[in-house]
């Protein structure tokens, strides 16, 4: 196993990770807004993360620039529809979870 | 650990079935049912059949996705979605239970003594790839050996067009959803489309060597168009009726004209001429590229557009 | 004879190219470029009839791909027929659609018509599974949208369950052939007969094969579908729904059933068939004589009537090859004149309810009075649906019964009788109303001259088949795969 | 192919020709249509005149037409198959003639004369027919050219009569058609006369050539009328009077009793039929229903349907001679066809005559009718008295043969029958004839039209006088070749005692 | 196991579902759903199964799967366009049960 290697699972890993605190956090997150913060952010690190570690695996230019452009055009769309959930959300008047209650929350854990 | 990729799929994709199946909200009946196409595209990459796994993504989860919601949204704003479903008979479980059962278990007596086959196909394909004029046998079959399928398939789809339109009365039907009017999503939209429309026909141009082909490249513009439709910018209202009319079925022509051209050739209908197949099937493909995916969207507008007035009358006049 | 000369890529190019054509052009221009190409149609199917009774079978290798790898077309006997006969009904449905329909409908009808035509076409032809398959579905939304197209409550309601039943069915249909492609590698029906081997992979595909068709057939007990979309439809639509479109799986089970040797190879299945051809001749034929609505009653007629063609299946099973070559023959017939009969019948029941105004019964009053062509047409189409000489449907049943009694299966000749008495009670139901004298007058609307003429064509014709059923009967039985197949 | 040949087919085009045009024909157009009927009608009598020379001369023209793989449509003439339909054209010209002063003034006529002329060539095609299976689709074509006839005033008792009508004769077609089928699925193609072929069956398969003797016997009895299955004739009598003498003088009952006459004779044989014991039930049957349609006409007070169950009864004389083995129970059976015909149609003119002009339908209302419609009363006279069998009236000839052919035939106990049903006969129509002309008139009549005439109309008395003046004919000069007994007795030698 | 196998059961479990869900329900939208369920399983079955028996990868069948998942959605969008409708004329997301059987 080459050090490559070692950072590649590193990589994978660690962005598999993010994905899964960002899947945590829109289930716990108590409201729309907190929850896209969760999803979009968690999602675009978790998929740099893994982009990163795949770009060894092929040493081709062309691959490279495609799973670069794959991971451009993810965080595009993810910004964009995060925004127009957040958008839609509050021209629905969608009430943000009180802070208060976010410290309940807290608290019964 | 294929293997346990393949276990761990096939377990998530029934358990995704079950859920959009008995769900108690429709809503998530349908995500779940777009989730499903999306667990089956990577099925579909397992298989060894990235074609399919495409289609199924842009067209399965994606389109059929999009009009499933759409018509979820229609339902609620006219305060049906939570209408109390009358629910089904105890009569009808047992006999849904027993009918399935009784499927599943012809099923899987049918496959656990599967026969070897006598004829192999794909040795016919791989001995007439080579006249097919292209590279990859996905395209070869679907636009050179079996193109008859094909010419039929289109037909469906403008039927189920036809069908929709024949519905409205009324030709112009106006488009009862309002687009969003936000400035990053039409910012951003005109970095999208474009980047849409290219990856739409490079898919179409791989798919003479490689995965992709008309359809996929169809069902990616098609999503493009919806998008725009979604955003406000209505093509119906960009283009005539009759230009669209003509977008719709301009695939579908050509494919028939072409067809046709063999004859007056002396040739079987479908037989591309001598070294002219290649040419001829990127020909046919650009043209129903661009009518699939005018399909797609007018099966999604259609949906979406107010229906006519109920009429009662039959439809005798002289 | 050289390819170019085959009429059969243009049987199926030129329908396929009038419904483009028809939803280009203008509204006004529809109507008679289809009336033209009704004309190529009919020619294009008598130089296939002239072709294939003086040269034998036709082979039509598609896109030049010889099958397993490509598409092949045949043309038998048994095709060339059922291509002339849809050719000659729906030419009829089409011309009565012209002054029936509206301008606005009618635009949308022909695109519809011919999409249905170019399937019907397709399914007659093909010798490939999946391609069967595919014009299936075709005729089923051209189908469906033709039902849908009065675009009311009941038509609509009509139309999705139709679209539910036939989708269920071509699904089904379409795992059969999966699990057959999977056992033999081919999708071709010859070379599919030809390594037919009977596991236990090829009964569950025949099983799910035989499920699908025979829902999409409206064989008795899945008929539930069939009343109210051919009884709701617009007439001509009625008229080619229950003439044409149920034939099309009918005729696919047929060919699977004979060229497959299922017959042989289950011959309970085959009276299992038969039983539930049984239950349709009583059971549609009893609710035939329940309903209030005229074109209810000859709907639920259609439903008694694949009965009949469905005793076909066990009566082919026999010792005798004569019993079975008649039951074939007398099936074909059955198919052959019910498809006349039926059509002129809702025709001719669409010209009485146009008069009347109203859908039912009771209203028919005075009608044999005042409208004694249309009471005529529906009487002739009557007979030949009873069974009584002379008919085709007569002919067919003769047939059938020399069959069953060739065969010792005695039991199919009570339900052929049976079946004709029930009928008989349905039909002339509808006559003794029309017969009631009103004091009401002639307030009646008159349909046009050629509504009523074409429903009285349609009607002689099921009638002419009782002199003519020899030229048929000879056609179908052309050197072919399905004769081969036959014991 | 000898011209001759064609003659069969255009005597049964003829009326079907008739019929097509007069549906296609406007209401209104009453004269044309007249002409049409009438000139239909002579036609075919001028055609059938051909055919009678032909069949002197020992030649049987036929034409045949292959409609099913080796099943043939056979018309052919025949010296019995001209007896029916002799019978049959002459009838119709008069009946015609009758029904145009019938229904003079009232509505349906075109639908009224097409559905009639197709009535009468489906009465062609019954005694042209060649074969069973020939015969079986003129013998259904009659079923369904006569339910309009029957519904025709479409009223509800008409139609309740059409309902009942039709479930006796549908089912009888039926039974004859499993009868049929199943004969031809055990010996192909036969035709009439091909009595060998069915001998080699009923020796390889008696039991089941006898069930499909009793199957074809019984599917035809319903049209024949004979006991159980006799219960439609009087219901049916709501039609109009021209229908009533078509349906019963000639048409639907002597097409079931001439399907009898051609299966006993010529598809069984009248030899093996006699030897297989196939015979005494028929004569059994027939000697009941003689009995009990008399009995039962006796009771009736409507003059209609005493005529009715007088027709039960009559017919049965025709199934009795049948029965009777020998030729002289064959001339009696065979020339009562006839004479059955010719006396009952004058019969129901009359009884026609009677409603139409005074509104008569009761048989106390006949009181003094002699007087105020002496020709029509004399016609009726002549029938009764026919019926009864007293000479020189036809009626005589044929109780005299069947008499006599019971005695060849050594079933002596058919002369009580006779005698009986006679003695019936004469107790249902003697009381008739005695209010007609003895008793007083009683009061007005019940519903008396308004025309210049004394008596009925022209166009109605003559086909009643003239019928009623054949019936005497009949038995006056019953020696010519050409009477009906003649010709009876040339069949008989031709045909059955080879 | 081979994933051929495992997907063709799949398939056959997808088959299963979808079926029941087709007779059990009695809303359209979900029968439709059911419809879809079926449509995907066969289309696994299709490919799996004859992947299996032929040993390799199978073009031929492969093409015939996407002119079924074109053919399946083009049915979906007429399912749909017809449903709507029929919600709207009669508000109602079922159809009325029948009266005969």
């Amino acid at each position: 196993m080459t050090l490559l290697m070692i950072l590649q699972s590193i990589l994978l890993i660690s962005g598999s990770l993010m994905f899964l605190v960002g899947s945590i956090g829109l289930v716990r997150f108590p409201d729309t807004y907190t929850r896209i913060h969760a999803l979009t952010k968690a999602d675009n690190v978790g998929l740099g993360l893994i982009v990163i570690g795949l770009i060894p695996a092929s040493f081709s230019l062309l691959i490279t620039l495609k799973l670069l452009l794959i991971w451009l055009l993810v965080m595009l769309a993810s910004a964009l529809s995060g925004h127009l959930v957040a958008w839609e959300a509050r021209a629905q008047q969608v009430p943000l979870a009180s802070l208060d209650k976010e410290s309940q929350d807290e608290s019964t854990h | 650990m294929n293997l346990l990729i393949d276990l761990t799929l096939l377990l998530g994709t029934l358990a995704i079935a079950l859920t959009a199946l008995i769900s108690r909200s429709l809503f998530r009946s349908v995500v779940f049912f777009i989730l499903l196409g999306l667990m089956l595209a990577i099925g579909w990459i397992r298989l060894g059949a990235p074609d399919i796994a495409l289609a199924e993504a842009a067209i399965g989860a994606g389109i059929t996705g999009v009009l499933l919601l759409d018509t979820l949204g229609h339902l609620k704003k006219t305060g049906n979605l939570d209408v109390e479903e009358s629910s089904p008979s105890r009569k009808r479980l047992v006999l849904a239970l027993l009918s399935s059962i009784t499927l599943v278990c012809l099923l899987l007596w049918a496959i656990f003594h599967q026969p070897t086959p006598a004829i192999n196909i794909h040795l016919l394909v791989a001995e007439a790839m080579p006249d097919s004029g292209v590279s990859h046998p996905i395209t070869a079959v679907l636009l050179n050996f079996r193109s008859y399928d094909t010419l039929l398939e289109v037909g469906v789809l403008v039927l189920a067009v036809l069908v929709g339109l024949a519905l409205q009365t009324d030709q112009q039907a106006q488009d009862s959803l309002p687009g969003l009017p936000n400035p990053l999503l039409h910012a951003t939209l005109t970095l999208l489309i474009p980047a849409m429309i290219i990856t739409s026909m490079y898919l179409l141009w791989a798919g003479s060597d490689r995965p992709g082909g008309a359809f996929q490249a169809g069902a990616m513009l098609a999503a493009a168009f919806i998008l725009l439709h979604l955003a406000g910018i209505k093509l119906s209202a960009q283009v005539s009726h009759r230009m669209m009319q003509f977008g719709l079925l301009l695939g579908f022509a050509v494919f028939l004209i072409v067809a046709t051209s063999s004859l007056l050739g002396g040739r079987p209908l479908l037989a591309y001429p001598e070294g002219g197949a290649g040419a001829l099937i990127l020909l046919i493909e650009l043209a129903l590229t661009l009518s699939i995916g005018l399909i797609l969207l007018s099966l999604f507008t259609i949906a979406n557009s107010p229906p006519q007035a109920t009429r009662t009358g039959g439809g005798h006049g002289h | 004879m050289s390819m170019i000369f085959s009429p059969i890529p243009w049987l199926l190019v030129i329908p396929l190219a009038g419904a483009v054509l028809t939803m280009l052009i203008p509204w006004h221009w529809r109507s008679p470029a289809s009336l033209l190409g009704i004309l190529t149609q009919l020619m294009a199917s008598l130089i296939l009839w002239y072709q294939v009774s003086h040269f034998g079978p036709q082979i039509y290798a598609m896109a030049d791909w010889q099958a397993p790898l490509g598409i092949a077309l045949r043309a038998d006997g048994l095709a060339t027929l059922f291509i002339l006969m849809s050719s000659v009904i729906a030419s009829a449905c089409a011309l009565y659609a012209h002054v029936y329909l509206s301008l606005a409908k009618r635009a949308n009808f022909w695109p519809l018509l011919w999409f249905l035509w170019a399937s019907l076409n397709g399914i007659w032809l093909a010798a490939d599974t999946f391609n069967l398959y595919v014009g299936l579905e075709l005729l089923t939304f051209a189908a469906v949208g033709l039902v849908a197209f009065s675009s009311d409550e009941r038509s609509l309601e009509a139309s999705i369950r139709y679209l539910y039943a036939a989708l269920l069915g071509s699904m089904a249909y379409l795992l059969g052939v999966a699990l057959l492609y999977g056992a033999q590698g081919t999708l071709a029906m010859d070379s599919l007969a030809d390594t037919w081997h009977w596991g236990p992979t090829n009964q569950v595909a025949v099983t799910l094969i035989l499920g699908g068709l025979l829902l999409k057939t409206a064989v008795f007990p899945l008929h539930t579908w069939l009343p109210p979309a051919h009884g709701g439809a617009l007439t001509p639509v009625s008229a080619l729904l229950s003439a044409l479109v149920i034939k099309a799986s009918f005729y696919i089970l047929l060919r699977f059933w004979v060229e497959f040797g299922i017959y042989e190879y289950l011959p309970s299945l085959s009276q299992l068939l038969g039983a539930l051809g049984a239950g349709a001749i009583i059971w549609g034929g009893w609710m035939a004589l329940k309903q209030t609505h005229l074109k209810m009653v000859v709907a639920y007629s259609t439903v008694a009537q694949i009965g009949y063609m469905s005793l076909i299946f066990p009566l082919l099973v026999s010792d005798s090859s004569e019993a079975s070559l008649m039951a074939y023959q007398g099936g074909m017939l059955m198919l052959l004149a019910h498809a006349f009969a039926k059509a002129g019948m809702f025709l001719a029941a669409g010209n009485l309810i146009f008069c009347t105004g109203k859908p039912d019964l009771q209203s028919l009053a005075g009608m044999s009075r005042y409208r004694p062509l249309n009471i005529f047409a529906f009487g002739l189409a009557g007979v030949s649906l009873m069974g009584l000489p002379p008919s085709g449907g007569f002919n067919a049943k003769w047939l059938l019964l020399q069959s069953s009694f060739m065969s010792g299966q005695w039991w199919w000749i009570v339900v052929l009788l049976i079946g004709s008495l029930l009928s008989a009670a349905y039909i002339f139901r509808v006559f003794a109303y029309t017969y009631k004298e009103t004091d009401r007058g002639d307030t009646f609307n008159r349909p046009h001259l050629s509504l009523e003429l074409i429903a009285l064509g349609l009607s002689v014709i099921s009638i002419l088949w009782a002199f003519l059923s020899v030229w048929p009967l000879n056609m179908i039985s052309l050197p072919g795969p399905l004769m081969e197949a036959l014991p | 192919m000898n011209w001759t040949d064609w003659l069969p087919l255009a005597v049964l085009m003829t009326s079907f020709l008739a019929a097509t045009i007069i549906f296609m024909l406007p209401e209104q157009k009453h004269i044309l249509r007249s002409t049409i009927n009438l000139g239909a009608a002579c036609i075919k009598i001028l055609l059938i005149v051909f055919l009678i020379q032909a069949v002197l001369q020992q030649n049987y023209p036929e034409v045949r037409l292959e409609v099913l793989p080796g099943l043939e449509l056979i018309l052919r003439a025949d010296s019995l198959a001209i007896l029916f339909a002799g019978l049959s054209s002459v009838l119709w010209l008069f009946t015609t003639l009758y029904a145009i002063g019938y229904l003079e003034n009232s509505p349906n006529r075109s639908r009224f004369f097409g559905y009639f002329s197709l009535c009468v060539a489906s009465t062609m095609g019954i005694s042209l027919a060649g074969n069973l299976f020939t015969f079986l689709i003129f013998y259904e074509l009659l079923t369904l050219s006569t339910y309009p006839l029957v519904v025709h005033r479409g009223n509800a008792a008409s139609i309740k009569a059409g309902r009942s009508y039709l479930i006796y004769t549908l089912t009888g077609g039926v039974v004859l058609l499993l009868g049929v089928a199943s004969l031809y699925a055990l010996g192909g193609d036969i035709a009439f006369g091909d009595i060998e072929r069915t001998a080699e069956l009923m020796a390889h398969s008696p039991e089941l050539m006898t069930l499909i003797f009793i199957l074809l016997i019984a599917g035809l009895g319903v049209k024949a009328a004979i006991f159980p299955f006799h219960g439609w004739l009087p219901t049916a009598m709501v039609a109009p009077a021209p229908v009533s003498a078509l349906l019963h003088a000639v048409a639907v009952v002597k097409a079931g009793a001439f399907g009898i006459v051609r299966v006993v004779y010529d598809v069984y044989g009248i030899e093996l039929s006699w030897q297989q014991g196939l015979l005494y039930p028929i004569a059994i049957i027939a000697s009941f229903t003689i009995l009990y349609g008399s009995w039962r006409a006796l009771q009736q007070i409507d003059i209609k349907k005493r005529l009715a169950f007088s027709t039960v009864s009559q017919v049965s004389y025709i199934l009795l001679g049948i029965s009777l083995f020998g030729p002289l129970g064959t001339i009696g059976g065979l020339v009562h066809l006839l004479h059955q015909g010719l006396m009952k149609v004058t019969l129901f003119f009359c009884a026609g005559n009677y409603a139409e002009t005074l509104g008569i339908h009761k048989i106390h209302e006949l009181d003094g009718v002699g007087k105020r419609m002496p020709m029509t009363s004399v016609a009726f006279t002549i029938g009764a008295l026919g019926m009864i069998g007293l000479p020189p009236v036809a009626g005589f000839i044929s109780k005299w043969y069947l008499g006599m052919g019971a005695l060849e035939a050594n079933m002596g106990w058919v002369i009580f029958v006779l005698i009986g049903s006679s003695l019936l006969n004469a107790a249902y129509f003697l009381p008739v004839l005695k209010r007609i002309w003895f008793n007083p008139q009683q009061g007005d009549w019940p519903h008396e039209a308004h025309t210049s005439y004394r008596d009925a109309i022209p166009l109605l008395l003559i086909p009643a006088l003239v019928t009623a003046a054949f019936s005497v004919a009949a038995g006056l000069f019953a020696s010519s070749i050409l009477s009906p007994l003649g010709w009876a007795e040339l069949i008989t030698l031709r045909e059955y005692l080879r | 196991m081979d994933t051929n196998l495992i997907f063709t059961l799949c398939g056959v479990g997808l088959c299963g579902l979808g079926f029941f869900g087709f007779i059990y329900h009695r809303h359209l939208l979900r029968r439709l759903i059911a419809f879809n369920l079926i449509g995907n399983g066969t289309f696994l079955i299709m490919v799996g199964f004859a992947q299996r028996g032929q040993g390799v990868t199978d073009h031929v069948i492969q093409a015939l799967v996407l002119t079924g998942i074109v053919v399946a959605v083009a049915a979906t969008a007429l399912a749909l366009v017809l449903i709507r409708r029929w919600f709207h004329l009669k508000g109602s997301t079922q159809l009325p049960e029948d009266e005969t059987s």
